[in-house]
Order: structure tokens, then sequence, then C-alpha cells
């Protein structure tokens, strides 16, 4: 029962959805639509799993007066307000302005800065690892350049910096990019192979 | 990552492990002192974007256009600018804008760019007979694929919630083929790709896209034949603009959005360079020292 | 029939009347004789409906219609109109249009019944088809039919790709069969898995912890999928040595995952005791604020040690970068193309795409995980092959060999 | 109280101060914004109270944010709508008339099998909804990355090595083509486990690695536009929307 029933309806399940992409039928779609339905379905219970867990690492933080317990609190605050705000009923359908304003003059300015903190990132990364330490580095460290240069203005070098950017896009990237899907397309095969049969359980844990 | 001299370290072994946060202050001046002296850089504008530019410059008067609005708020400094220079035209151009998202997080912008662009500046331009917001609908593919049967069907009702066959420019608008020209703004998915797959191919509607740079060299292979024009990030949009005020003069000495943004595109793009060369000299000097250390340590 | 053509006759002669009308409204200096001279006024002739296409490789819903016209009336047609009922007397609706010069229409139904413009499967249908003429004179065909539309049991544009699946099936299981039959198979080293223990060892030494980042994947994801096996090799160890291990979730189900995964590995390495499930937690799923939440760990835990294999977006930079700042080390490895790039960059090791699905069959040298891995490698050299043969057929001008690996969806 | 301590009173004042006057003179919701992403630029300079509180309060409001969507987006229409659609006509009307379709028990039973995995118990049972998630994506993915990933990048790798364009031989296009033909078949040998890489087949391997280096050059050169973008949109926001020293 525990891990019988599992690899079973594992293996049931797989085999269908490989069958239907091969039978075009009405019955097969009509099937396949549900599946994927239900995915999404069982995955918005999940998220009740992971409110929990949040609730409980912080409750438990807030209890034991760990360090920096005290920002556990703004976490569940966080939490309340904007569960509270998006579900009273009547206010409900998400349209209701507590919950509205707190996405874009809360979420929306931090998620941005989070994203532009990557500007400063990239900069510092591109400092320290563009070296030419070695050959690998070295073209590493070209490459880059060259595409850097494109953008900024420098007359009549320009069009040559340009041409050269587009081909290094157009010609070895295309052909390393090419070569990194086939393999990952033959290795995620492999792996849904593996998941089908049985042979990759680690998912499943192992008691 | 240190190499192992820590007695004693030169000011080039020092500088060489500059403390990042020097790099981030001058980042942050790139970016934000041209931005405050308005500087602009005008960008010569490429083939990808002259054609786009052209096609639309080329639409009959009332000509309908229906604009796709796929971004969020995280993507809005890149791709804002495209909307904003591509509505302007259209309005010059007369044409019948039809907005709508299939991102929910476009809904929002959709009427951001009514009230910033077009009711201040066209205030002619009436809702209803010029330009509709036809708000974010579920479905992301799915929708689209709808669409090209039949519109009406996930479009009832605009934005706003008034009944769409109360509003005089949706009356002979049945699928997407009643349309001239769609344009999706966006870098993700669902956005420019499924509009050409799902909408352009099938329909044989002309597509056209504004997508953020990181996303622009997946598209590119779909440039010239499923798509009439690609603008890739700030570039592409300082482009488009460089080819607006081309051909609209009224335009001409005005400061656009995606000009300033490759002013400090450029500056920054110099200053990171700057950076990778410094990075570079010291290193080869560092690397002279130890060699010559060894040698005489072989002697 | 009779009255069929007296309201030809009838609508042709009305026809005339307006268009002569007009025509001479519109030419007010020229001659009503001149005029009358240069229109046809034999009526159009009527459209012939030839066949009516299954659609192949579909679910059925889906015709093509054939007609035959005369070429000598192209330009004088404007559209043909098509109409579709489920008998030859029924209610006839009206589908669509062709413009004049195109003789099929593509008649897409729907497959719902309540819809109006349903079309089943494997039932008679009948079409007719109008010519509407510059002049508004509509002439009507036959009716042509009965056809049939219906669901295919195989889709054959996909024959490679079963051909893929099949051929693909059998070195797995035949490598898997000779790896159990205890035939070494070679593996060649892979330097961010040899860097695992010896990363683990550091974090024991120093007395740090050790994060394990599996990125923003689903629990169904391959990437996530591969990490977990990396997961459960890196917990035991982690348990062996008695060094604490944290795992920030972003997806609750590969957080619950997860959970069995390092508790199965604490088992396994004898100290059940040491697990509790605050080890494995949930952030939230928001990609920002997860690497936000992310990056207070890592500066306030300050790890020796940072994992991140899985799926990656935008934040993979900020991750490294961070725990670049913190001294520690790390080892990354995702299939996103996209982000490689920033950990090869800012990374000690990194797995490269297949790599990371590699990982597992490394770390554990289980006889099925290499057998599958061998399987890998023939495909790798089937499509050296094919695309080298292809080269060739190309050079020579055979085209068909590329055909042939064309999935026609 | 030491040095520190009083420092960081000071600080916190002055933000204080900052806020009421900002909030007076720009409004609360910009001014909100505002001071969260000064917060969370402060963590380029270090870990710090600031920081810790946009990212616990991020934290709290995006998980319960895609809770409140999940439930009103998927729950609401695509569960209980359909199960029995008069219980969500008050908040979907337009799901009124729909039949109920019982088979979207199925869902249902399996979402609450995964929330057993909260008894310690009777957690094992969970694992049959994981089990359904995984194996329909692992079907899915099976033919998918076969066709997309497989079948389809050896197709668009078959093409003519030698191009000719109206004036004759086109010697770039081909050295380009040469160049690409040979870079997949380097890069797919680069990736060859059960094979040592020496001789010939090392020479590949090692020249598979070399135009991987480039690809990576060059897709990091590129991204740093996007990036700058977003920190220009930030400085906008800081600098114009809220100080208003931007026209």
């Amino acid at each position: 029962m525990k891990r019988r029933v599992p690899l079973a309806m594992v293996f049931i399940v797989s085999l269908f959805m490989v069958i239907q992409y091969f039978v075009p039928l009405d019955s097969l779609a009509w099937m396949y639509q549900y599946l994927l339905d239900w995915t999404i379905i069982i995955g918005v219970f999940a998220l009740l799993l992971g409110i929990w867990s949040l609730w409980h690492v912080s409750y438990g933080k807030i209890k034991q007066r760990a360090e920096n317990w005290q920002y556990s609190i703004v976490t569940l605050a966080g939490l309340f307000i904007m569960i509270i705000s998006g579900f009273i009923p009547g206010w409900g359908n998400l349209n209701n302005y507590v919950y509205e304003h707190l996405f874009y003059y809360v979420l929306v300015p931090i998620q941005a800065t989070m994203f532009s903190l990557l500007a400063f990132f990239i900069s510092s990364a591109a400092f320290r690892a563009f070296r030419a330490r070695s050959i690998l580095a070295s073209l590493l460290l070209f490459a880059g350049l060259v595409i850097m240069l494109r953008f900024v203005p420098m007359g009549p070098v320009s069009t040559v910096v340009a041409d050269l950017a587009g081909w290094i896009l157009r010609v070895p990237n295309m052909a390393a990019k090419r070569a990194i899907i086939i393999g990952i397309g033959l290795g995620a095969m492999a792996t849904a192979f593996k998941i089908m049969f049985g042979i990759e359980r680690s998912y499943l844990g192992r008691d | 990552m240190g190499n192992g001299h820590t007695e004693h370290k030169t000011l080039v072994e020092r500088l060489q492990f500059i403390d990042r946060r020097i790099i981030f202050v001058f980042i942050g001046l790139a970016v934000v002192i041209p931005l405050l002296f308005g500087a602009v850089l005008k960008e010569e504008t490429t083939p990808i974007v002259q054609t786009f530019f052209d096609t639309i410059e080329g639409l009959p008067e009332g000509s309908r256009v229906l604009l796709s609005f796929d971004y969020g708020p995280t993507t809005a400094p890149e791709i804002q600018p495209m909307v904003d220079a591509i509505v302007r035209q259209c309005a010059h151009r007369k044409s019948k804008m039809y907005m709508m998202a299939l991102w929910a997080t476009g809904d929002n912008l959709t009427g951001e760019t009514i009230e910033k662009v077009l009711k201040p500046e066209f205030p002619d331009y009436k809702y209803g007979t010029d330009y509709i917001n036809l708000g974010y609908q579920t479905g992301n593919q799915g929708l689209i694929r709808v669409l090209l049967v039949d519109f009406k069907m996930m479009y009832a009702v605009d934005a706003s919630g008034t009944d769409v066959d109360s509003i005089p420019m949706m009356k002979n608008i049945r699928n997407l083929k009643n349309f001239d020209l769609i344009v999706s703004f966006g870098g993700g998915s669902p956005g420019i790709k499924e509009w050409v797959l799902y909408a352009g191919d099938p329909g044989k509607i002309p597509v056209g896209g504004g997508c953020t740079a990181v996303s622009a060299p997946l598209l590119y292979p779909y440039y010239p034949n499923q798509l009439i024009g690609l603008l890739g990030g700030a570039k592409g949009a300082a482009e488009y603009e460089n080819a607006l005020i081309n051909a609209y003069p009224e335009y001409k000495g005005r400061k656009m959005a995606g000009m300033k943004l490759m002013m400090s595109q450029a500056v920054s793009h110099v200053v990171i360079m700057f950076f990778i060369l410094f990075g570079n000299i010291l290193y080869f000097i560092q690397r002279s020292r130890d060699k010559s250390r060894s040698m005489e340590a072989g002697r | 029939m009779k009255d069929r053509l007296k309201l030809v006759v009838f609508l042709t002669v009305i026809a005339f009347i307006i268009q002569a009308t007009v025509a001479f409204a519109q030419s007010e200096g020229e001659t009503a004789d001149s005029v009358i001279s240069e229109q046809p006024v034999t009526p159009p002739p009527k459209p012939v409906i030839v066949s009516g296409e299954d659609i192949p490789n579909d679910n059925g819903h889906k015709l093509k219609l054939n007609w035959e016209y005369p070429a000598e009336w192209n330009d004088s047609i404007v559209r043909f109109e098509i109409y579709r009922a489920d008998s030859p007397d029924g209610d006839f609706r009206r589908l669509g249009e062709a413009a004049g010069g195109i003789f099929s229409y593509l008649d897409i139904g729907s497959k719902k019944k309540d819809d109006p413009n349903y079309m089943p499967n494997d039932q008679n249908l009948y079409y007719r088809v109008d010519a509407v003429s510059k002049s508004g004179v509509t002439v009507q065909s036959e009716i042509g039919g009965p056809f049939q539309t219906s669901g295919q049991w195989f889709h054959k544009g996909k024959v490679p790709v079963l051909i893929g699946v099949v051929l693909f099936a059998i070195f797995t299981i035949y490598f898997i069969r000779s790896a159990r039959k205890g035939k070494d198979l070679y593996i060649r080293p892979l330097a961010g898995i040899e860097a695992v223990d010896e990363a683990i060892g550091r974090a024991t030494e120093m007395g740090k912890p050790i994060l394990y980042v599996l990125g923003i994947g689903g629990a169904s994801d391959i990437a996530t999928i591969a990490s977990f096996t990396i997961l459960g090799r890196v917990a035991k160890k982690v348990a062996e040595y008695q060094t604490a291990l944290t795992v920030p979730c972003y997806d609750p189900i590969v957080m619950s995952v997860a959970q069995d995964v390092v508790r199965s590995a604490y088992l396994e390495a004898g100290r059940p005791d040491q697990y509790s499930d605050d080890l494995v937690f949930f952030v939230t799923n928001a990609q920002f604020a997860y690497v936000a939440g992310i990056n207070g760990i890592m500066v306030r835990d300050l790890p020796a040690t940072n994992f991140y294999l899985g799926y990656f977006a935008a934040e993979s930079l900020i991750l490294a970068e961070t725990g670049n700042s913190i001294g520690a080390i790390q080892i990354a490895g995702t299939d996103q193309i996209t982000q490689i790039p920033f950990f090869v960059v800012a990374c000690d090791y990194t797995l490269i795409g297949e790599e990371l699905y590699a990982a597992s069959a490394y770390l554990g040298r289980d006889p099925l995980l290499l057998g599958a891995l061998k399987a890998e490698d023939w495909g790798k050299a089937i499509a050296m092959v094919l695309i080298i043969v292809g080269v060739l057929a190309t050079a020579f001008g055979w085209d068909a060999f590329r055909e042939f690996l064309r999935v026609n969806l | 109280m030491n040095a520190g301590k009083l420092l960081s009173y000071i600080i916190l004042a002055i933000v204080v101060i900052a806020f009421v006057v900002s909030i007076a003179l720009k409004g609360f919701l910009v001014t909100v914004g505002a001071f969260l992403t000064l917060f969370i630029f402060s963590f380029l300079y270090k870990d710090n109270p600031y920081y810790k509180f946009a990212e616990h309060l991020f934290v709290g409001a995006s998980a319960a944010y895609w809770m409140s969507m999940g439930f009103w987006k998927t729950m609401v229409p695509n569960l209980f709508g359909k199960l029995y659609p008069p219980m969500v006509a008050w908040a979907v009307p337009a799901l009124k008339n729909n039949p109920a379709q019982p088979l979207m028990l199925i869902p249902l039973v399996l979402g609450i099998l995964l929330l057993m995995r909260l008894s310690s118990k009777a957690g094992w049972i969970s694992r049959w909804a994981l089990a359904f998630i995984v194996g329909t994506t692992a079907g899915l993915n099976l033919v998918r990355y076969l066709r997309s990933d497989f079948i389809q990048q050896i197709n668009n790798t078959v093409f003519s090595l030698y191009v000719t364009n109206a004036s004759g031989f086109d010697l770039g296009a081909t050295i380009s083509n040469v160049i690409i033909f040979g870079g997949v078949i380097c890069g797919l040998i680069y990736f060859f486990f059960s094979k040592e890489h020496k001789g010939a087949f090392g020479a590949g391997a090692r020249t598979g690695i070399i135009v991987l280096m480039i690809t990576f050059g060059a897709s990091f050169g590129y991204t740093v536009m996007a990036r700058i973008s977003l920190l220009v949109g930030r400085m906008q926001f800081l600098f114009g929307d809220w100080l208003g020293m931007i026209r």
C-alpha cells in the first residue's frame, strides 16, 4: 500500500499521457484536460501545507525567542492581513481595496527592487570572474566584452562590433545551445522513463 | 578566492579584491546621474525595428490594431517605453486601438498607458470609437485560440464591464482575423511566441512584438517570416523612438523614455567594462610580479 | 428545380436593372448602350461541389470542402458562401465565406454538443456553396454530400516521436540489464560531483551549516527530481557528520517531498533523532520573496557550503553573488540555459544541463541509474550520426532524410 | 548605551521623521513604496533591521497573496464551481447554469489526501496525490522533450554546409554553417559520460567546452542591458515618482 499504489498510479497516469499524445481522439483529449485541471487543483491544496509550515516555523521562533524572532511577527502580520483581506466574502473576489493596494504598493515595489539588485550583482560578478586566467576564462571575457560594447556608441567602430556581436549570437551561441538542449532532452526523457517504471523513486521517500 | 599570501598584501593584490560595494556605488551613480540630468542617447534605427515602424505607418486610417499587454510591473521599465511609442504612432495614424492583456498584471498597465499617454496627448481620441480597453482574461494561449475563432465569446464586456455590443468599434469584430495587426508586449510566456504560433501563423495576421532584452535572442528566429518586427529591450525602444522622431517632427527635442534609458545603459556599460579592464590589468601586473619572484627564487 | 431556375432568372433580371441604373448614374456622359454591351448578360454558373475531405491526424470535427468554378468567372465573383446541414433538406447554417478565386474552405466545427457550430463525427454532413457575383446575384450550388469526419486512432505525423520512444526504451532496458549483470560501466569524473564530499567536509570542519536550495521548480520538474536524489545523498552525509542542514523551499509539494527525502536519509544514516521538519521548510512561492528570504538566511546563518540544484530563473545570480560574498563554497546545477552562465561565473562548480540529471547516477552508483546514463550516451551518439548523415544527405540534394525527421503536428 | 546602539537609534529617528515628512508631502502610498524600495537597497551595504523588516513582510504577504489567488482563481471556479455550481453562484454568476461534474471529486479527495501528511500516522497516504502529479508530468515530459528538444533540434541542424547566394559561393555563410555543425557535434561529445575524454574524442570535448564558454560569456554580456533597465526603472520611481527630481 505505501509504495505499490503510488508506483502503480505513476505508471498508469504517465502511460496515459504518452498514449494521448499519439491518439487524437476526443475522449482522450477530454480526459487529458481533466488530468491537467486536477494537478492544478491539488497544487492549491498543497499551498495550505506551505502556509502551515510558514506558520509553524515563524511561531516556533517567536515562542523560543530565537534570534531575530521579532521579525517573525512581521511575517505573520503580513500573512494574516493579506489572508483576511483576500478572503473576506463580499469584499471577496480579490477586488478589495486593501488587498489590491497591498499588492501594488507593498509587494510590487519590493519585488521590483529585489529584481533590480541584479544590476549590481551582475557588475560585481563580471568584475570578479571576467579575468583572463586561462584560455577558457579569456573566451568568456572576450565574448562578454564584445556583446557589452554593442551598447556603447563609438561611431564607425560600432558597426564592426555590432556585426561581430550578431555573429557570436547567431553562430557559436546557436551551436552550444543546441548541444545543451539535445543533452537536456535526452536526460529529461531518461528521467521521465525512470519515473514511469519506478526506477527513480527518490521522490517517494524511503520508508 | 584568496591566493594564500595573507600577511603582506600589496596594493595590487588588495585592489584585485576590492570591496564590491565600491562597484555598487559606481553602478548606482552611472544609472542615476544621466537620469537626473535628463541626458538622452539617440539610437540609429535598425531594419528589424524600422520594418515594424513602417508597417504601422503604412496602415490606412481606421485600421484595427490589437495591443496585448503581456507583461508586469517588474519588466515595465523596459517595455513601457515601447508601448508609449507605438500607442503614439497609432494615434497619429488614426488607427483604432484594441487593448487587452494575457497577463493579469498587464491590466493595470493598460489603464496607466491610457491615462498617461493617450488622454493627455490625444484629447480628441474617444473611448469606444478610437480605442477600447478590454482588460485581462484568463486562459493564456488557450485564450488566443478562442479569440481566433470567436472574439466576443471571451470578451463579452470591456474592462469596466460595459457590454461590447454597445461599443461602436466592436461592432464588426468577429474574430482575430478582423484585425490588421497584432502587437504583443512582453517577455515571458504567454507572450509574443504564443501570439505568433496560435494567431499569426494559423490566421495569417501580421504580428509584431516588443520584448525584454533577455528574451530577445529567443524570439529573433521568428523574424522576418513570422514577425513583422521585434523591439528588443531598451535599445529596441530607443530605436523605435528615433524612427518616430524622424517621421513626426513634433517629437524632435523631446526626451523620450527609451532614449533616457539608453544613456544610463551606455554609461553603466562603460563603467562595468572599465572595472573588467581594471581587474585584468591588475591581474597581469600581479602575475608578472609573481613570475619574476619565482624566477628569483629559482636562481 | 424549375422554381429555382425561375428565381435565378428573376434575380438576374433585377440585378441587371440595378446594375444598369447604377452604371448609368455614374457615367452620365456615356450612352446607355455602351454600358449594357460590356456587361455579361448570362447569369453566373453554379459552383460544383467536388469533395469533402476529412482532415487526417486529428480528433475529427474538421472538413475541407472543395468545389469547382469556371475560371473565366473569377473576376466577377466576389465571394463564395459556405453552408452546412445534417440532412439534404435540413436547415443550412452559414459557416463562412471564401474570396472569389478560392475553391476550398476549411470547416472547423465545434466538438461541443450545445455549440450552434456543433459538427458531429461519423455522421452525414451536407454542404452548399453560394457564389455571389459583383452585381449581387447569388447562385446556389447543388447540395454536396454526404461527407463525414472522423477522429483518428493514430497521429501519423508523430511517427518519428514514436520511433524515438521505442528505441530509447529498448536502449534503456538493454543497458540496465547489462549493468545488473555486473558489467562495469566507466563514467568520466565530474568536478562538481567530486566536490560534494569535500564541500560537506569543509562545513563540518568549520562547524557551519549547509544550505541546500531546490530552486523554484515544481515537484514534477525533471530538474527538481534530479535534485531530490542529490539531496538524499547530501543529507545522508550531513547526518553522518552531524552537520546542520537548511533546506528552504519554494513549492509546498517540493517541501513535502524534500522532508520525506531528508527524513529517510537521516534514518539511513542511523540518526533519525536529529531530524525535524524544521530543517526543510516553506518560505513562499513568490520568486523574489523566496530569494529575499534565502538571502536573509545566508547572511545570518553564514553557511559554509551552498547547493543550488534544480530549476532556477533570474534569481540565480542574486543567490550566487550573496553566497559568494559570505565566502561559501558553491555548487550549482540547472537545466535552464539562460541561467547557466550566471552560475558558471559566480559559483565554484556548475553542473551544466544534462550533468545535473546524471548526478544522481554518479552519487548512487546504482547499476539501474548507470544503465540509464549509458542509454543517454547512445542517444547522443544517434543524434550525432543523424546530424552527420543528414548534412551529407542534404549536400547530395537528398531532402527526404530531413523530411523524415520532421514532426508534423 | 554604546556608540553602535546610539547610531542605530539616530538612524531610526531619521527614517521615522523622513517617513512622516514624505507622507505629508507626497502621500501615503508612494511613500510606503519608496521606503520599502530603500529598505531592500540597503541590503547592498549590509544586512540590517530595515532589510529584515521588508524581507519578512514580503515573505508573509506574498505567501498569503498566492493562497488567496489560488482560492479565488482556481478553487472557486474550477473545483467548487464544477462540483456544485450553485455553491459559488454568488461569486461567479456565469457558472450558475453549468452541470455538476462529479469527476471533480477526485482532485478534492487527492487534495485532502495530500493534507494528510500533517498527521504523523497517515502521512504516507499523501504520496498518492504526489504520485498522481509526478506521473502526469513524467508522461508528458517523455514525449514533449523527445519532440521539441531532441528531434526538432536535430532537424534544425540538418542543413547544407555549402552556401551560395546571388553572386555565387558565399564563404562567410559557409564558414558559419560549418562552425554551427562542428559546434553542435563537439558540444554533444562534451556531454558524453561513459567515454573517457582522451585522444580525438578529448579534443572534440575540449572544442565543445570552448564553444560553451563563448556562449556563456555572450549571454552574460547580453543580460547586462536587461538588468540595468530594471535598475533604471527603480531609480525613476525613487527620483521621479517620489522625489520629483526627474522631469
